[in-house]
């Protein structure tokens, strides 16, 4: 592969919303401070593009096509459902997950479920960007990792990827797929740069990612903890232990396949989650480690995940709550002896 | 703006028919023969054929729990909404979705919808469309006074005023939400002034009165195609029958009922108007009176003879991609 | 034990609210219709008391303290949140549970976090009342069984019982509980009868309940599956194989010993729960079992829920949708063949 | 309404601290001794303090992502304060809350909050607790411009309206929501004229005029107190400082700035204010900042030496029955 440039992920993510916006006419933005405000007529300003300038330049690139809302999820993120129920294609921020709790219906009951309701008569090519996770004390509203209320809503995808390359093209898929996805951007990922390739591509939904090869244990991780099963897998292999890493990118729908073909060759999983433990990916893939795959069982299978708690504001609390490679590390060790 | 002939017939026809459809529904309920939670729209069918008369099929119009009037208002096949209520295969909704969520998007009917105030930001997207895509189109959205108090009208009505979005905003207002007066749940007597908060333009029509709504919606519908911006049309109306099928309505006087049924039923004070105006004559009415009960009773049997969707039909349409 | 009398699950939650109210002038009801309108100086009306007409009397006995409010789920569960928070020991009905998309952040981002944001310096003495699940042709936003979304919030409480023993107890813990607590009311149940103690009782959250005993398979279910899980035992009395039978009761805290016990018991686990399969409380069962409980299994561990798919209407569909004893036995079998 | 003394040096101490304490955040974060999103008040001071002189302990204040000056003016400690923002186990939070959840609700302060609305239902449900439980109480949500388009701020102020609670909602108009003008998100000029859809009294206060500020707030708390039910107060004021530490300001001009603070500093206004009518010196006022700046070294310094919570904290405080 020749040498590529690197881009942060939140670059990565603009460029793919460029490509999207001049690919297809119909693909708007909208969102608060998308655009980013201060564009009066004859003043000396710029724009922000965004609270973490993830958007800037889209709206001088497309001016009619990057709208500011006011603060108004459900306003907001209702209308978008709207229009994609009408022939837009849209990309609405939701500046953080966290804020979901302000806009859940148009999601739950409008956008997941018009097509089912409507005998197949409806579709809703919506996407929706949001910044998910822990790890730069935004305190409890502002930390979540809230996917898997998304995951667990038949009617909508969920993904979340773990670098900038996958940012991309995982974006670019979501935008032009026909159904709603909600797109997390891991707050702790945004400006870690990575290699990504020049113009169109697509990193398909619904498709896992095996990070690197092993053959004692499997690692699976999703967004912000890939890097940590990576460290992991970095120390184990100094203690003579060859850890796989698969890296969930979509989870909903969920790779099994992938699951269950790394299982089969190490016959030991730990799932890793920035998210609280109960009823999320962990739970899920651990179930079905024990059904469709309990044959291949060698060990229990451990979930490494935040504690059940919201996140706390204080550097030491909120390292005490992330998890990490060496819990990851931990885990691996207790199975093994 | 006078009416020609055939728009009075055809008007009068839909409110019949969505009165005729409604009435049935009660009989199958009541019958056991028809599932589901089932919200009636006797009595507002002034409102539903006085807005949708000026919209193509184009525009669009997002509904309520109640919703089978707007349907009938929009053009909806009535044999495919019948067969949709018995859970038909042959429904106009595979009969995956029955009365809280009927809908045809060709019709430009966006659905029923089981969320109070849901349909208010899905309507604002569909302005929003229309604008960005220069349809020249236009979206209605139907709600009701108890939906007024949901944040999603708010929010929607703000950025609808702000965009110059071409919507407007029918709040039907029939005194009640389920159980509770309107007047025990809102301080202000007219839900019209709440456009005063956006800046939005306003009017009140009398919701019984077929004429006085279909003269304030061609201005407001006219304002959002000239590209004018949204209006809030309030249009006091009543239901007349329980918030559902099985509702006892013991929380409300029988006199208030007969007052409206009996001083203000807007099929009468069409049929009244028009008569006296020599514009048509009552028996034109009857016949279509009896054309729209054949029609029913075509579809109630249609219907019962159509087949039941296959059980595999559960998890298909959960995806574009197909199954789940 | 003496004959008792019989009363329908929504009785015996009218019971406990009774009791609540009568032994702490702090308990309030609020919600949409619950004292139900109608109440105008000289007219002859009679109120409703909720849509279901659970709470019916109740504004008679206590006038001041059960409150209509507007349409406004985020306004009225907000209230109830901030009014529990300074002195009132509030009961909110969330009339079902599929409108929590309107009203999810003052659960999700304040009842359930504010005693940790402020260092444990506030309790938020909150029940939500709400009524869940499929079986009456609702369609696909009045039949979710969407506890799973507040089982996996850290802060909140949630229960769904399964009888009306049960639900009246549960209910008066519930509202004592000094932590919001979400308590569910399975709509196929709230008019079935069962015995109810006279007077005052609580039933422990965070407790299982063991339904009947068995030594080959254990059937876990909860709110209206539990009735299913029985009727499978029966059959599979029938077929020779002694199946146990655990209630969850409480869905968080889950009682991780109860289900680790019938584990070790029988080896065998299905788990039973009206709702859609992602994220939700099979999941984390299963996961428990291959994680603490790993050892005692002897077979995978199956989970009948309903499809990843919003409720369909027409009854065909609603009933191929929702988990069956038919189904539960044809899964026990598959697991012994 | 005249002032005593003590209650205007108590008043300028106030705004003082917390200009000050904004001021000295502004550095800590800047210096990277302090972390998290930290939105400061400096500019609205007056608001705060105009407002919060008229409450006592009992009373409640629901506040916003931009608390401090919400804390300060309620009587928190800002030893307290200082430590929380520090993260240390003697922080008012004890370390777990930080800035955008800062509270102490022994002082009646239900906490910084951060979700843009979401302590307008709160400070209705400590209103709602005041009137059932008759304390005499009043409830006071403070919340921005930009948070009066979400769909809480209408159903909270709905129900309060329609219930007569003893609240009053303060809109801090300042111009600006993260980095857009509020004239681009809201059609109408005036907040206030939101509260004419709930029949709401309202008022607008010059939020720069401490004199303003204090007086309309007397007359709405007052209303409250009296069960005259509540009022939306919409205070005019300006953001001195960035939305948030860090933010470039690249969205709004130099000018627009610079002439709200040369012009318009509450502080400067007071200080002209109480001089010129000879209620106080200078000199006073100057002894009074020599004390801030004493109070506000010792709070930063105290808390740099405070110990860090134990990680076992992590998992206490979810439940009152204890840990997880
Ligand atoms: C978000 C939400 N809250 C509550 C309900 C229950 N509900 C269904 S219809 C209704 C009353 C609606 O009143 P209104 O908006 O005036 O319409 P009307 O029934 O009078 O036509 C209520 C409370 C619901 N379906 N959705
Ligand atoms: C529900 C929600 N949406 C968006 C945000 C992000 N956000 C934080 S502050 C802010 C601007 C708030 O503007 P305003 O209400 O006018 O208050 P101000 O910052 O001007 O004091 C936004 C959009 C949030 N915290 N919560
Ligand atoms: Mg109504
Ligand atoms: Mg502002």
């Amino acid at each position: 592969m020749t040498q590529q440039r690197k881009l942060g992920f939140g670059q990565a993510v603009n460029e793919a919303l460029r490509i999207a916006m001049e690919t297809d006419p119909d693909v708007i933005l909208l969102g608060e401070d998308v655009a980013g405000g201060g564009t009066r007529e004859g003043e000396d300003v710029d724009e922000m593009g965004g609270v973490l300038g993830t958007t800037v330049g889209l709206v001088k690139a497309f001016p009619d096509r990057v709208l500011d809302t006011p603060i108004s999820e459900m306003g907001l993120i209702g209308t978008a459902v709207g229009a994609a129920a009408t022939g837009l294609r849209p990309v609405a921020e939701l500046m953080f997950i966290d804020f979901l709790g302000t806009c859940l219906d148009p999601l739950l009951n409008q956008a997941a479920k018009l097509r089912y309701m409507f005998g197949g008569k409806a579709r809703v090519p919506l996407t929706v960007r949001t910044v998910t996770g822990a790890g730069m004390q935004a305190a409890a509203q502002h930390s979540q990792s809230l996917y898997w209320m998304t995951a667990g809503i038949p009617g909508l995808k969920t993904v979340v990827p773990a670098t900038p390359h996958d940012a991309k093209g995982l974006l670019l898929a979501a935008i032009r797929d026909d159904d709603p996805v909600i797109f997390c951007e891991p707050k702790s990922l945004l400006f870690a740069p990575g290699e990504v390739p020049e113009g169109d591509y697509e990193v398909p939904i619904g498709k896992a990612r095996l990070v690197r090869e092993g053959s004692d244990v499997s690692l699976i991780g999703m967004g912000a903890t890939v890097r940590m099963c990576e460290g992991a897998a970095d120390q184990l292999a100094k203690e003579g232990v060859s850890a796989e890493v698969l890296d969930l990118r979509s989870l909903a729908p969920l790779d099994e396949e992938a699951i269950l073909a790394t299982l089969e060759k190490t016959g030991s999983v730990v799932v890793v989650d920035e998210a609280t433990p109960r009823c999320g990916i962990a739970s899920d893939v651990a179930a079905l480690c024990v059904d469709r795959g309990f044959d291949f069982l060698n060990t229990p299978v451990r979930r490494v995940t935040a504690p059940h708690a919201p996140v706390p504001f204080s550097k030491v609390l909120e390292d005490a709550y992330m998890p990490s490679a060496a819990k990851i590390v931990a885990a691996v060790r207790d199975l093994r002896t | 703006m006078q009416l020609t002939r055939p728009e009075l017939l055809d008007a009068y026809r839909r409110m019949r028919m969505i009165r005729a459809f409604e009435l049935k529904l009660a009989e199958l309920v009541t019958a056991g023969k028809m599932g589901g939670f089932m919200h009636l729209y006797a009595g507002e069918e002034a409102v539903a054929v006085g807005v949708c008369r000026h919209l193509a099929d184009t525009d669009f119009v997002a509904s309520t729990h109640r919703g089978h009037g707007h349907c009938i208002a929009k053009g909806v096949d009535v044999a495919g909404m019948m067969a949709e209520l018995f859970g038909r295969a042959t429904g106009c909704n595979k009969g995956k979705g029955g009365s809280m969520h009927i809908a045809d998007v060709d019709k430009g009917m966006l659905g029923a919808n089981g969320i109070v105030g849901a349909g208010i930001p899905l309507a604002t997207g569909a302005a929003l469309s229309a604008k960005l895509r220069r349809t020249g189109g236009v979206a209605v959205a139907f709600f009701g006074d108890g939906a007024s108090n949901q944040g999603a009208f708010h929010e929607s009505l703000n950025m609808a005023a702000n965009w110059k979005l071409p919507a407007v905003y029918v709040v039907e207002n029939n005194g009640w939400g389920e159980f509770t007066p309107t007047d025990f749940v809102i301080p202000v007597k007219d839900i019209a002034v709440r456009a005063s908060s956006y800046a939005m333009a306003s009017a009140i029509a009398d919701g019984m009165d077929f004429f006085d709504v279909s003269e304030k919606a061609a201005e407001a519908i006219g304002r959002a195609r000239a590209g004018e911006g949204p209006t809030l049309l309030e249009c006091k109306t009543y239901r007349f029958m329980g918030h559902f099928v099985g509702d006892p309505l013991k929380y409300r006087t029988k006199e208030e009922a007969e007052r409206w049924m009996q001083q203000r039923d807007p099929l009468d004070g069409f049929e009244a108007r028009v008569t006296e105006a020599g514009l048509v004559a009552s028996a034109d009415l009857r016949a279509i009176d009896r054309a729209v009960e054949e029609e029913i009773a075509a579809a109630v049997e249609a219907a019962e003879a159509a087949p039941l969707p296959d059980p595999s039909e559960v998890t298909t349409d959960v995806y574009v991609g197909g199954a789940a």
